[in-house]
């Protein structure tokens, strides 16, 4: 199964039952899934919006109604959908957003890239807000965080952004579904769906008096301290006795992955920390790695973004470098290797 | 016998005074919708989407379920909530600036692809809310604070006939133009926003009542003024009547 | 003739003079004292009981009125 | 010494002009000036205010807190801005349409009939301008002459009519307290 | 003159004769100023487009035919434009984008506040790039600030943010312009114009070969460099003894500043560092304080932005407090000085 | 007497081969626009706006100056060219997801502004580039990777008429629709692109040809059926002919 | 009648057939080997000379040619 | 063991079936596969190609990096892939359509008259199914058998017609390296 469709196919079996989308590549085998799939369905709802700003608008109504909902574009139509974002974390209402991230900036190319992740992680839009961000990097891991993407949505009232790239939507392998029951959407109290039987509700984001909306600003804080210390996601490998932590996620983790296998083979002590919640951001396991290990090598596929948080996380307790492909470039296992082997014996951990 | 009250405030409205200028078309807009909410009984089944502009606060008056919309999105917004609850009567309250301008694409479209939703459109020729700035329904030679010396046709272009647009696509079944600048025309109004109700509500397609109302703030008018500016002003420019009715043609 | 009579809420009442113009008796004035709201209110004429050329009820004050602030009693 | 202002009121009062005609002085008798006004119009039928701050020094921040003068036009704004004025600062109150009074003991309250004096002089549309000649006449921010050439500056290019009109009000508040009601002396130079 | 007239005015001195804009509270008083102005000048052209989408994207036109242009917004709007920001930035073109901020997110309020920050400074459309960000702290410096921007965009062919807030476009302050001749833009040899006598020319930014996209990444990635060694600009206040340093930028810097006056007068050793260009950031600034100075407190209007910018520049080298007001919220100099004098003492430097 | 070249590239063309699909329209459409440009003199004035879409590469084939926009804002964007430089010829070219979905409301606009630029509308009845979903112009039961089974009136909406909406428009001059699916067709449509720039030129207003071009590709069929596709399925729904032009009301 | 006659470019050309579908004289036909572009390109069936029944250098064919692909020659 | 090959040729050749035919073979045998096509329509009319990894192991990257094999439909993906492949790997040339050798000498080919022999048995669609035919039986990544189940999977609900036709082809491919051309044994055992 392909990327782009297993995403699809996971947000079916989590109930999502409403997904409006504007095609572009490289995720239209996403949107395309969630036409023909929805359409099968009794009860589903497929849109291809008139652009990807009427898609994101979408979203909100049908999240103010309490439906499990999804959208998906890359690059410069999530810059499109920043507003609407914006809106969705000021009325706290649950969706799932996929960015099958493209080389850029302006129109780019369709080439798998990393360097959304600053959109992603400190809000593109305005005001004080964040995302919870998942960064698989295969295509059951896809399938999986996509499911989870709707709980943690529901759960904490929050738009939770799946960062892919078009690799990762294009390529094909096996995945498996949780078997039985799919699940459904938890109760909510707070959707607006006609007063029947309760006073009217309504929902909005406009807050004029400034100690309102402070307040407001740090009731939505303390709910992004909350996940923070809840919902960090990583794996690590081979990081045991490591002298040296590869930092990476998505398909650059994958590939950094390849290397380090490499190289443990030939005996370099490498590990992979590949950080799967981009926000909140595994800060605490990297302060922790920082007491026992000197050196981080950072390979992101952009020109530097998610080194800063591990910059923020270590803060100088540890030499960090970085090592960025930006554009569209992905490299090989063999490549990575060499970059990790040059640093690993230039610092003498050889 | 006695007296009985004939005229009060409807049900469907909270118990909150507006906070409109004197003599503003909203406030008389918002009291004939919620009398048609009434009348239709749909207060527990009716869900509004309030603009940003003037009516922005809408959710304070209205005693029904509200849904915010950024500004220009309504169409958009009330599509997905519709979606979600084909059974509810989904409407969006919208002002020229929030339509015509930034929310031209979005309203078209969900006409085009005949959302069972209803659009309250308010005509007032002006972006109220934000001070006074021309709106795309700003008629030539009105004087804004971005048309300095009126609007002109080089300069600023044309006032946009955003419903006659509409009635252009296939997936509209309803569309009216109405004000609320005298009795007559208001007594017409509320009507046709009860038409455009019934027309949701039997699935007929899209359905959207535009209404020229008055803006004296903006105007610079006295409230009996500007309803006879919008008569003398508008209505040239944008003609009242029934523009299109599935039911009918 | 049928017979009514206006209440108006004077702290609702913004001032406009919409019902004054429309009333086609003439029975509603200015105030001259400025309401909480700093207008000067509308002010109904005519009597609650059995008065001639008096108010008909006809609610037309009342339906331009954007503050909600008239009620209409009739016979 | 930092001196702040809030002049508040109805919309239709003219109450940022005021304000604004108080900074203009000031910035012409080459003080610093910030002027703030209440903005936006996204919400409708509120009060209107401004806060003037006049200093010898920079200004850190044009926003009012604990203003030394307020200016209050009506009602709504006196029960808004009361409790902000500084302990010893001073309420100017628009008589006609206040007829509330300050509860607090540590600070000084000036009455102006400011509606019945514009209305002596024609038309109670000028009732700010009387507002401001007793404010200058009791507080001595600015003189009565800088505020003279700015009035002209503004209306001659605004309205030329009103100009004429607007110095006869200044010049009635001005003396209305200078006659009726002589001002606190040793309140008098605090700027 | 008003903060929103000063930036409108200034603009029309260095020689922009095309603005294009979208009403939006705080910031309507510059687009109207320009609709005059540009009314009353032989060849301005204003427009008030449909949409802040449209805006910009006629801001795009008018910088490929190599005009000055501007556009002006706020908040919400500045979101809309991110799409374009990114082509304009991708595609090296130059204009101006004034962003008057208020409380977010969503439509929030129009009151000061600076919670787009991180938008701003890491750009919050798609794919890496920056912009120069400045960050005016009074009306004067709104209106140099304003030509300096028209001059840095036109040098480094960057769009250049100027990041202020409601206060800043609606207070009053006495402005002075600088004399003579007004500036006319440099001569620009990239423009598209009509290719007489000359070979056609085209800009774009679609590069569909990675490997073409990803030099032009590192080719604006040393612009970039070039642009952070040479543009920073911060004012210094009282730093000479300081044992605490506030770093504040903006509005909220003219309030540290107040603060810090009363606090010397009581003998506090207090000083400001306030950034004026937030992109390029004055890093290194704050290095050579951090040699010296062991406590630093950020104070922003907002939920902790730049924070993260003063944590990268110290690293761990001196300790950081965070003072956030969200959401609109001024305070006052008194206010602030109690926050810091208690820090002050806290710390046991008093 | 000798034999004389009487049909070659057209100078505004750059000797690069296309990169379109056999048999697809935007070949024959891009050579018609270098045509009236060489015919008209035009090469050194013209500034083209080519969109996203199968388009994208246009400044590959034409050899004037090009300024890319981004998805559906080339009105936008060219608002900004002409207004910088009024005398200089400004088109773009835009498909119909570009102009008609996510561009309509800077479409519209720039109409209603009455810009002075021509707009080259290339109707397809898909997304070409991204591979076939279903456009704004998509007709009813024709099938995409986005209508499942056809285009279905309820479940997707209706084919839009965009150039009938912006007739309605005051500030556009000059709009017709043209095909390219037949040689008759093909010289049509060049004279129509001919007389848009002279509106154009001649300061008369916002100035547009939608043409109907056929996508063999997406439409999986081979050219010469696609040419009938187009006529046959696509007519009805956007008849040919010129739907406004001020010179002549 | 006037005599013609026209240069196929086989690199340029994509095998589309719409030139052999409006060549009123039936003058063009499919190549029977690829093209370095892996298409089937069309094929010029007349000669240059004085053929009768041959090309009237109308260019038809060139019209419609999405690739520039035919040069057409007319006395 | 990871093992890499690219599919590549014109648009309409049939190149990404055949890659997913092998890929979804490879999962249907239980081992770690990954498959990538060159995608984005983006830019019409350039070369179509995918990338198949076959692996016992997790794969690190579907990426097409110095592939064991290459199967080569026409001239222009000759020239853009030849130099890719792994010293030792194997180039499969589709031998109707692409007249020219590849230079290396440090690379098998395998010449396969992929047209013609789809030809024989009805139409030259089938050419990309001869090929795969051909190519499995030189390297053995997947067995006849599963590549045949797997076509019943994807033809039956595809196009039913097809599916005779299809397996027709793969056998005549697959027989045709039997006979004609023996595959280097020493390299058989590849997998
Ligand atoms: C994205 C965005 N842009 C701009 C604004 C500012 N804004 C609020 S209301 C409005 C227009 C109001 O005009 P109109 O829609 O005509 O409503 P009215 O106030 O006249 O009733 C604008 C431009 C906003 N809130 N969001
Ligand atoms: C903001 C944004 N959204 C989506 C896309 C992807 N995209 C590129 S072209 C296109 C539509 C192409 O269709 P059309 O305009 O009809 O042109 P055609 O290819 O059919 O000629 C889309 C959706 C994009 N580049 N940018
Ligand atoms: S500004 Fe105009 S539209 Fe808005 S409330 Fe006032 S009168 Fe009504
Ligand atoms: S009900 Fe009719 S008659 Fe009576 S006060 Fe109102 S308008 Fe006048
Ligand atoms: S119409 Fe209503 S608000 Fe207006 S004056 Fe009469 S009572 Fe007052
Ligand atoms: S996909 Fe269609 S429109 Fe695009 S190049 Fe191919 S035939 Fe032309
Ligand atoms: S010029 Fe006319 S007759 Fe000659 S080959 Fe072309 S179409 Fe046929
Ligand atoms: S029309 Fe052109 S591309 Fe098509 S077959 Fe003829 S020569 Fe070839
Ligand atoms: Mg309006
Ligand atoms: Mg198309």
């Amino acid at each position: 199964m392909s990327g782009n469709h297993a995403i699809g196919e996971a947000a079916v079996r989590a109930g999502c039952r409403f997904y409006f989308g504007y095609p572009i590549t490289p995720q239209n085998e996403m949107t395309e899934y969630m036409a023909r799939r929805l359409n099968e369905i009794e009860g589903g709802v497929f849109i291809q919006a008139e652009s990807e700003l009427a898609a994101i608008n979408m979203v909100i109504g049908a999240s103010m109604a309490g439906a499990r909902v999804m959208t998906s574009s890359s690059s410069p139509g999530i810059s499109l959908k920043q507003e609407g974002i914006s809106f969705l974390c000021a009325m706290e209402l649950p969706a799932v957003i996929v960015n099958m991230t493209r080389g850029g900036p302006g129109l780019g190319n369709i080439a798998p890239a990393q360097s959304d992740y600053f959109q992603a992680t400190r809000g593109g839009g305005h005001g004080d807000y964040r995302t919870i961000v998942l960064a698989p990097s295969s295509v059951q891991e896809l399938a999986d965080l996509t499911m989870e993407a709707f709980n943690l949505a529901d759960k904490y009232r929050i738009p939770t952004v799946i960062l892919g790239d078009g690799m990762l939507g294009q390529m094909m392998e096996p995945v498996e579904f949780p078997d039985g029951e799919m699940q459904k959407p938890p109760p909510k109290d707070w959707t607006i769906t006609g007063a029947r039987g309760r006073p009217s509700r309504f929902i909005r984001s406009l807050l004029l008096d400034p100690a309102v909306e402070e307040e407001h600003n740090w009731k939505l804080a303390r709910k992004y301290e909350r996940i923070a210390a809840k919902e960090v996601r990583y794996e690590a490998y081979r990081l045991e006795d490591a002298k040296m932590v590869v930092v990476s996620f998505g398909t650059a983790a994958r590939i950094a992955k390849g290397a380090i296998k490499r190289l443990r083979e030939q005996g370099l002590k490498v590990g992979l920390l590949r950080p799967i919640t981009l926000w909140p951001f595994p800060e605490i396991v990297l302060k922790d790695l920082a007491k026992r290990i000197g050196h981080f090598l950072v390979y992101e596929m952009n020109a530097g973004q998610m080194v800063e948080d591990v910059r923020l996380a270590l803060e100088g307790r540890a030499e960090i470098f970085f090592y960025g492909r930006p554009g569209g470039v992905v490299i090989t296992p063999l490549e990575m290797s060499r970059v990790i082997t040059s640093k690993y014996y230039q610092k003498g951990l050889g | 016998m006695g007296f009985q009250k004939v005229f009060g405030r409807p049900r469907a409205l909270k118990d909150a005074p507006f906070h409109y200028c004197p003599g503003c078309g909203h406030s008389i807009i918002h009291r004939l919708i919620a009398e048609v909410i009434d009348e239709m009984g749909l207060q527990e089944k009716a869900i509004g989407v309030p603009p940003a502009g003037c009516a922005v606060l809408a959710y304070y008056y209205f005693d029904i379920d509200m849904g915010e919309a950024p500004h220009g999105r309504g169409a958009a917004l009330a599509t997905g909530l519709k979606r979600v609850l084909p059974d509810r009567l989904v409407f969006t309250y919208q002002g020229d600036g929030d339509i015509a301008a930034i929310g031209t694409a979005e309203t078209i479209h969900a006409a085009n692809r005949g959302e069972r939703i209803t659009v309250i459109f308010v005509n007032n020729g002006v972006y109220g809310m934000t001070g006074g700035q021309m709106a795309p329904t700003t008629v030539l030679g009105q004087e804004t604070t971005t048309s300095p010396g009126g609007r002109e046709r080089i300069r600023d272009g044309f006032p946009l006939n955003l419903s006659e647009m509409l009635a252009l696509t296939k997936g509209s079944a309803y569309i009216e133009r109405t004000a609320v600048n005298n009795p007559k025309n208001i007594m017409k109004t509320k009507k046709a926003i009860e038409k455009a109700f019934r027309v949701q509500i039997e699935g007929l397609g899209f359905s959207l009542v535009e209404v020229l109302s008055p803006c004296p703030t903006n105007l610079k008018l006295r409230p009996v003024e500007a309803w006879r500016w919008v008569e003398e002003n508008m209505m040239d420019v944008f003609p009242l009547g029934v523009i299109k009715d599935v039911q009918r043609d | 003739m049928k017979k009514g009579y206006i209440v108006i809420d004077q702290s609702l009442c913004k001032g406009c003079g919409l019902c004054i113009d429309v009333c086609p008796k003439g029975l509603i004035a200015t105030a001259k004292e400025l309401n909480i709201k700093g207008y000067y209110p509308a002010e109904f004429k005519g009597g609650q009981g059995d008065n001639p050329d008096g108010c008909t009820g006809c609610a037309l004050c009342a339906l331009v009125c954007p503050e909600i602030a008239i009620e209409v009693y009739r016979e | 010494m930092l001196i702040k202002t809030v002049f508040s009121g109805f919309g239709g009062q003219g109450v940022l002009m005021m304000g604004y005609l108080l900074a203009a002085a000031g910035m012409q008798e080459g003080k610093n000036v910030t002027y703030l006004p209440s903005y936006g119009a996204e919400v409708r039928g509120g009060t209107a205010n401004c806060t003037v701050s006049i200093s010898d020094d920079e200004i850190a921040s044009p926003v009012a807190s604990e203003p030394e003068y307020i200016v209050v036009m009506n009602k709504p704004s006196l029960i808004r801005f009361q409790n902000q004025v500084q302990s010893g600062g001073i309420i100017f109150l628009n008589a006609n349409l206040v007829d509330m009074k300050p509860v607090r003991g540590d600070i000084e309250v000036c009455e102006v009939p400011a509606n019945d004096l514009a209305l002596k002089i024609g038309t109670d549309k000028a009732a700010n301008m009387i507002m401001l000649g007793a404010f200058i006449k009791k507080t001595g921010l600015v003189s009565l002459e800088t505020l003279k050439v700015v009035l002209k500056d503004v209306f001659t290019t605004k309205n030329p009519q009103l100009l004429e009109l607007n110095e006869k009000a200044l010049w009635e508040g001005f003396t209305y307290l200078e006659q009726g009601r002589q001002a606190d002396a040793s309140k008098a130079d605090i700027s």
